[in-house]
């Protein structure tokens, strides 16, 4: 069984080989055989799992040790696997989504002449994302996280002849190096402290370590995971990461990559228990993030930023159940599946809808929709309906099971985090009811483009509608099936550890006000688009809304603060290379250059001159000689 | 010979005579001052009449000092070859090319005399410190006599260098036959050839005009005068016109002959007063042998 | 008298022949000039030979006439070819050598 | 004694060289071949060196050892010898030349409409000898265990690069030839004098050592064996000031060579004005000799001294490190950013030497390899874009991706291994460098990891603007990679992916030798804070 795991990484890994060193012969069917690599992928994840299922609790953690990587005196990094009930539980999605989306894709990227590349890109992707989540240690996992940042590099700069999407593509590798600089650090550290960097021994040897180091790695892995998970203060990446096609939006930047952090968080659980302190930290970012995202995508026209923001909320409130600790690890990670299922299901939706409407994205522009394209309609809605925590669809149980964490937390910090919570989930019903609404409701908005194409909205191919009917149904039983007598929290406790802190509300209490919210969030919506129809030009808005539209002036914060004199600073120092450092150099040249010009002048070519020196140099001679004998 | 022997048996002494001394205090001043006229003629040719002198004055001091063979070389070998050789270059590249003293170098006047003076001092001053009074004679040195106690020398320690000076002596003839030798490129050519290809163009067919061929001169340096009274180039030696060496006296040619004709005018008229006596006809002679004379020249040029 | 005076003659000599080759600017007079300060030389030797009473000295100034005329036999030929080619024998004429 | 296998391997490309340099004025396409048959014949006997090299435990840490008495008054001797880090860089000179060769194949053919200059003209001859010529130098550098016989090639081989960097400019005929011309003439000789600078000065250290050798041990010695021995046995020791002055004169001149900031101005204007192969051999091979010389005789020679100096290297690194990726950002000439880059891996590389630690060094001799190769795809594909467009400035390229898609995918792989992307070679060299500085210097590794950071940014930038957007006007018609071309980048991506990714057969290779080198510094390396219990760490069965 063992082996099957590296399999598991080499079959997209294989798929991306060959599709983008195959040439041209593989234009045609290249597609094709990116989408039967993942499938397999899938297969095989979906018999590890039976095969983990069928051992007994304690046992269901296989290794798979390849070959020895990088040995060096003390420091042996290998290539091996570790395939546990977390390892799996993201398998099954990655591949599972993945597969989907490939499938999806197949129809989308119908005719981009550049197809092929696609989906090398995207099976490349996969790898790198299941070598992430496969590794035993952290330097392996730093490959695969990296990894997936080359992949998402390749794929928002996919239509590399726009500069944007170059551009973005740029910003995102380079946030996430900003935060691999975590990560380095996070594993120098742990090698420096336990001499190994594998999971088993630092994990299980945490315990007994300064609290102060922990607390020094908890907080690179979390700045890691922040670059990684677009978490405020390295989150301004992924709004532009949506500058790609948007089958990668709802992969990488909506269901897999981006929650590669909460994986990071929870894999070192048992180092951030014992730092209470990084645990803090990490609440505040989730906390921030969460409520960051949320008024971000209230404000957004563009359909995929709205979405993004969304995204971004969300993996706010895995990173803050993930930062409670044993008793919000498995629920982190019970929403990042069934987020997976539902955003990923939006995000097709709305690539669908851009599909009709020749690639537009300015939710003002379009309207009324739902007769056209009804199947993505309902698998939108439904989705929309899991998000916004619309009772007894997934997102309600794990988003619900996250807030009660919160309060569980205890103490005024559990208030201040519910009702921050409760908040997120209320602007979650707000923004994407009007999603809704502009988007599907009310009348046609949509005119003629540049070219006078008016559009004709029409329901996508199969090969589209279908990922989305499955992720729809995903994202509607997805939450129930985990909730069933906490199946999903068990199934994971023995790597996340489960706890039930004493929550001064009841979970009862807690659905309720979550739902209400919800409605007031949705109601609130309706008021405002749902009933005269929307302008197609955007107003002016308040300055918060202003603010909120440029992603709440990060970029021109990061620009101010890092760019500019970034800039200044290099110019200034090639100016000192030139001129002090070579100038230096040259001015020396120059100055023997100008003595030696002085002293040819000696040699006029005059034999007479020459020999005036001979006899001086003769009659110096006789005076020393002279002077020798007279001392 | 019996000069040789006396100044010998002084040599022999352990301290010199007066007789030395005298000697030494006459020619030391001549030899300085033929050093001075060394350094100080304008003619190259004063200057190695000067270097002449001064060599024959070291080589009485030579035979002064018991270096008999040395005395007799440095007269016969020095004074007599080398210097006649110095005479025969200065002839060869001019006897009378006297360059300017002005000197062209700047300051090298200065610096020279200041080595001059610095070094002269020097050395006297190292002289006198290492001066030791008495020295002892060549006297048993020379009892065997002068040459052959050299010869003894030269033929047992010295004889390599010998042996290697006389290959340098070898060497440096035949390189000064290498460097002084021009190569002919083509044959030379036949008095016969050279009057032919003058016909063929036509270049001064006739012998070339003599030189200084008129009234009262006849140097080689003077050029013959045209008609016009202006001197030929033609009629001297090439040689002498390259070193510019041709003595301009046509003005004062033409001055005389104007006054000539100034006279025999003022002679005839006195004749045409007196009319008597027959010298006219040697005065008319003479005047036609003139006329006659410049006509030839100029018909030598015309032709 | 004492036989130093030759040395101090041999050195009068000797500083004029120098300061004549600084002077002069015809080679051949500056060859000249040479000569005059080997000539010197030579007298000293002689002058030396005497006063140490052995005929080493005379040798050398022997050895020193030989090279000399060997010397002056090559000198010449070259201030010959330098006349020949540039119809100069002054050495102020042949100041190639600057770069 | 065996037979030679080190003399050959360095006498091969010289070999080659002559019969190179002998080939006809006319005959330029057998001279190409003889220049590679020669470079992949050295191929061969390194590969025999490395085959023949002994990692087992026990072994000898020279091996393949020669030694013949050379000039007995001075003590120089004729010794080679190679530990596993000398062999890994022959294995790294071996392998690069043949591809600059073949990569060179027609930079020093007479130019269009250039009449040959008499039959004695023949640029493209002289440009391969002279490649191969270095080639042997270097090598015999690598071997040589004497210290008098490595100053020699390390010197000599000046002659050879000057000329190339002189001789030989890019194609990159932006009209001003004259300009041009006096821009390389300005660079070679920069190159010479700084180097030159360096040797003069590692000469009077030379010197003082076999002073100080023959002072106490009464023949004076160059040998690093000797002189080893005689430490061992106590009849040799340098005092303090005598060791820091000797370490001070050897490392002024291999940090020239290196280039370590501040004296690395000489390598962009090498770089820039030089073509694509000369400019890889410069920075993957030449200075290379200059990172490894510190690793064999500043450490080897001097510990005390170098332990003294440490600090102050280590400083002076990571100048390099964010200076040179700062410039890097600043460069609008494609090949002057790559060079600024390489100062900065340089920065890492001496890093990880003063690192004092078994993962900095075998770090930092990966690094060298890692670097070579990594540069090497990179430059030599950039040289085709430029030897395509005849310009140097980034400001001239634009969407050449969409033109030249191989092009472009071949650049960004090489800038990825630049950037040292986990899963290619550099990668593991620049985090073995990390946690080796890291252990035993904190502040240092972290500063360190901002040029992770800088390295991205560069890298990227200079794609973006290269291959990506629209494309610029001039370029439709760009063609891309062609047989050849795409036949020197492919095996070294290969070589980079796979060195990525099994990396074992370089480090076992490396290792001992790494071992000798810190007992020779008398360091080990700094224990874990906490015993790690394995408790269920069945990570590896």
């Amino acid at each position: 069984m063992e082996s099957l795991i590296g399999l598991l990484v080499a079959a997209p890994l294989l798929g991306a080989l060959v599709l983008l060193t195959g040439g041209r012969r593989l234009d045609r069917a290249g597609h094709w055989l990116g989408t039967a690599l993942a499938a397999t992928s899938f297969v095989l994840a979906v018999v590890l799992f039976f095969d983990l299922l069928g051992r007994a609790d304690g046992d269901r953690t296989l290794h798979q040790h390849l070959f020895s990587w990088v040995p060096v005196a003390g420091f042996q990094a290998d290539i091996a696997f570790q395939l546990d009930q977390l390892s799996m539980t993201f398998v099954l999605l990655i591949t599972g989504v993945g597969s989907l989306i490939h499938l999806y894709s197949v129809g989308y990227m119908e005719h981009d002449p550049r197809r092929r590349r696609f989906f090398g890109y995207l099976n490349l992707f996969l790898a790198a994302m299941l070598l992430l989540v496969l590794a035993d240690n952290y330097l392996l996992l730093y490959a695969g996280w990296e990894g997936v940042g080359l992949a998402s590099y390749l794929l928002i700069g996919f239509w590399q002849d726009r500069p944007r999407a170059a551009t973005a593509a740029k910003k995102a590798f380079i946030v996430n190096r900003v935060g691999d600089i975590g990560l380095s650090i996070a594993i120098m550290l742990m090698f420096t402290t336990f001499g190994t960097f594998a999971f088993g021994p630092v994990l299980s040897s945490a315990a007994e370590t300064g609290e102060g180091t922990l607390t020094a790695i908890g907080l690179m892995l979390l700045l890691a995971a922040c670059g990684k998970s677009a978490q405020v203060p390295l989150q301004s990446w992924l709004g532009d990461a949506m500058e790609g096609p948007t089958p990668v939006s709802a992969l990488i930047h909506a269901a897999t990559m981006v929650t590669a952090g909460v994986y990071l968080v929870v894999r070192s659980g048992a180092i951030f228990n014992a730092a209470p302190d990084a645990q803090t930290v990490v609440i505040v970012v989730g906390a921030v993030t969460l409520v960051f995202g949320a008024i971000v995508g209230c404000a957004k026209d563009d359909i995929k930023k709205a979405l993004a923001g969304s995204t971004m909320s969300q993996i706010g409130y895995m990173m803050l159940a993930a930062g409670l600790g044993p008793i919000g690890y498995a629920f982190a990670i019970m929403h990042l599946v069934t987020h997976g299922f539902f955003k990923a299901g939006l995000f097709l939706g709305a690539g669908s809808v851009m599909h009709g409407m020749n690639d537009e994205v300015d939710m003002r522009k379009y309207g009324g929709l739902r007769k056209y394209m009804p199947v993505t309609f309902i698998t939108f809605g439904l989705a929309y309906l899991a998000i916004i925590g619309f009772p007894y669809l997934s997102g309600f149980f794990s988003k619900d099971e996250i807030i009660y964490a919160g309060f569980a937390k205890g103490g005024t910090q559990g208030w201040i985090l519910g009702s921050v919570m409760l908040l997120g989930a209320a602007l979650t019903a707000y923004y994407m009811t009007r999603i809704m609404l502009l988007t599907f409701f009310g009348e046609k908005r949509w005119q003629p483009d540049a070219h006078g194409h008016e559009p004709h909205p029409h329901e996508s191919p199969a090969t589209m509608t279908i990922p989305m009917i499955v992720l729809a149904i995903g994202s509607v039983g997805a939450g129930f099936a985990f909730n069933l007598n906490e199946s999903f929290a068990h199934w994971l406790e023995p790597v996340t550890g489960l706890a039930h802190g004493d929550s001064p509300v009841g979970h009862g209490t807690v659905s309720l006000a979550a739902t209400a919210v919800m409605v007031i969030g949705v109601g609130a919506a309706y008021l405002q688009y749902g009933r005269r129809p929307a302008p197609v030009v955007a107003p002016a808005g308040s300055f918060v809304t202003r603010a909120a539209r440029r992603d709440l002036l990060q970029d021109d914060f990061n620009h101010a603060a890092f760019v500019t004199p970034g800039t200044y600073l290099t110019r200034g120092l090639v100016y000192v290379d030139h001129k002090l450092v070579d100038g230096v150099v040259n001015g020396l040249a120059a100055a023997f250059g100008g003595l030696s010009g002085r002293l040819r002048r000696v040699q006029n070519g005059y034999a007479r001159s020459y020999a005036v020196s001979m006899f001086g140099g003769a009659a110096v001679l006789i005076a020393v000689t002279l002077l020798m004998r007279a001392v | 010979m019996n000069a040789l022997t006396t100044l010998g048996t002084l040599a022999a002494e352990t301290s010199t005579s007066t007789g030395e001394s005298v000697q030494f205090w006459i020619l030391a001043p001549i030899a300085v001052a033929g050093g001075l006229g060394t350094v100080l003629m304008r003619r190259a040719v004063y200057s190695a009449l000067c270097l002449a002198g001064t060599m024959i004055i070291l080589a009485l001091f030579y035979l002064a000092n018991g270096a008999y063979f040395l005395g007799v070389v440095q007269i016969v070998v020095y004074t007599g070859a080398v210097m006649m050789l110095f005479l025969f270059v200065l002839m060869l590249v001019g006897v009378s090319a006297a360059d300017s003293l002005k000197e062209t170098l700047k300051g090298q006047r200065w610096l020279a005399a200041l080595l001059g003076l610095g070094l002269g001092t020097l050395l006297i001053a190292g002289i006198g410190q290492a001066a030791g009074g008495s020295f002892t004679g060549l006297g048993q040195a020379n009892a065997g006599g002068n040459v052959q106690g050299l010869a003894s020398l030269l033929f047992t320690r010295y004889v390599v260098a010998f042996e290697v000076t006389g290959i340098l002596l070898t060497i440096a003839a035949v390189g000064a036959t290498m460097l002084t030798h021009r190569e002919r490129i083509e044959r030379i050519k036949s008095q016969r050839e050279q009057s032919v290809d003058r016909i063929k163009n036509a270049t001064h067919i006739p012998p070339l005009p003599a030189p200084g061929v008129y009234a009262r001169h006849n140097g080689v340096d003077i050029p013959g005068l045209l008609p016009d009274g202006t001197p030929s180039e033609l009629s001297v030696n090439a040689t002498l016109r390259g070193r510019g060496q041709i003595r301009e006296v046509h003005r004062e040619a033409l001055r005389d002959l104007t006054a000539l004709e100034q006279r025999t005018a003022t002679y005839h008229g006195q004749r045409r007063q007196q009319g008597i006596d027959g010298g006219t006809d040697g005065a008319s002679v003479g005047a036609g042998n003139g006329t006659e004379d410049e006509r030839g020249d100029a018909g030598e040029e015309s032709r | 008298m004492s036989p130093d005076n030759y040395l101090y003659l041999a050195a009068l000599l000797f500083t004029l022949g120098a300061c004549g080759v600084l002077l002069r600017r015809n080679a051949i007079v500056v060859f000249m000039c040479i000569e005059l300060m080997l000539n010197a030389a030579n007298l000293a030797l002689v002058a030396f030979s005497r006063m140490h009473g052995n005929l080493d000295g005379q040798i050398l100034a022997f050895f020193v006439m030989v090279v000399a005329a060997a010397e002056v036999v090559v000198g010449l030929a070259i201030i010959v070819m330098l006349y020949r080619s540039r119809h100069s024998a002054s050495v102020d004429d042949a100041s190639l050598m600057k770069l | 004694m065996s037979f030679p296998l080190l003399t050959a391997t360095a006498l091969a490309p010289a070999i080659g060289a002559v019969a190179t340099a002998a080939v006809p004025a006319a005959r330029r396409t057998a001279a190409k071949w003889t220049a590679l048959g020669f470079s992949v014949v050295t191929v061969v006997f390194a590969a025999a060196v490395l085959l023949r090299f002994d990692t087992g435990p026990g072994a000898d840490r020279y091996q393949l050892t020669e030694s013949l008495t050379w000039i007995r008054d001075f003590g120089v001797t004729y010794e080679l010898g190679v530990d596993g880090i000398g062999v890994a860089m022959i294995g790294l000179t071996a392998i690069l030349i043949p591809f600059l060769i073949g990569a060179g194949w027609n930079d020093a053919d007479p130019k269009e409409g250039e009449t040959p200059q008499g039959r004695r003209w023949r640029p493209t001859q002289g440009f391969f000898a002279l490649i191969l010529l270095v080639e042997a130098m270097v090598i015999m550098s690598f071997a040589a265990t004497d210290i008098f016989l490595f100053y020699i090639f390390f010197e000599a081989m000046l002659i050879p690069m000057y000329f190339l960097i002189g001789g030989f400019g890019d194609r990159a005929g932006s009209g001003d030839e004259a300009g041009q011309a006096r821009q390389r003439s300005y660079a070679a000789v920069k190159f010479l004098l700084y180097n030159l600078a360096g040797g003069l000065v590692m000469l009077a250290a030379v010197i003082g050592l076999w002073v100080a050798t023959n002072d106490q041990l009464g023949s004076g010695t160059f040998s690093l064996a000797a002189i080893a021995d005689a430490k061992a046995a106590g009849e040799l020791t340098f005092g303090t000031g005598t060791e820091r002055w000797l370490f001070l004169g050897f490392f002024f001149a291999f940090a020239i060579k290196a280039p370590l900031w501040p004296l690395h101005t000489w390598l962009p204007n090498a770089m820039g004005e030089s073509t694509a192969p000369v400019a890889v051999l410069i920075t993957a091979v030449v200075d290379k000799v200059g990172t490894f010389a510190m690793l064999r005789f500043c450490l080897g020679l001097f510990p005390e001294a170098s332990n003294w100096a440490t600090p102050a290297v280590i400083v002076l690194s990571l100048v390099s490190i964010v200076y040179g990726a700062l410039l890097a950002l600043g460069q609008r000439d494609m090949k002057r950013l790559i060079a600024y880059a390489s100062i900065s891996h340089f920065g890492f590389i001496v890093l990880g030497i003063f690192a004092m630690t078994s993962q900095g060094h075998s770090g930092a001799t990966l690094y060298m390899v890692n670097h070579g190769i990594a540069t090497a795809a990179l430059m030599l594909v950039a040289g085709f874009l430029i030897s395509r467009r005849g310009s140097r400035l980034i400001a001239d390229y634009g969407g050449v991706q969409k033109t030249a898609p191989v092009l472009a995918g071949t650049f960004l792989v090489g800038g990825l291994a630049t950037l040292s992307l986990p899963g290619l070679g550099p990668f593991v060299s620049e985090f073995l460098v990390l946690v080796g500085t890291f252990s035993r210097y904190k502040a240092a590794g972290i500063i360190a990891t901002v040029g992770i950071v800088l390295a991205a940014l560069y890298v990227l930038v200079l794609y973006q603007r290269t291959m990506t957007g629209p494309v610029k006007p001039g370029l439709e018609k760009l063609p891309d990679l062609r047989m050849r071309e795409l036949a020197v980048v492919a095996p070294l991506i290969a070589l980079l992916i796979f060195l990525g990714v099994y990396p074992k057969p370089v480090t076992d290779i490396v290792n001992p030798a790494v071992e000798h080198t810190l007992s020779d510094v008398n360091k080990t390396d700094p224990q874990p804070n906490v015993t790690v219990t394995e408790a269920e760490g069945a990570s590896h069965e």
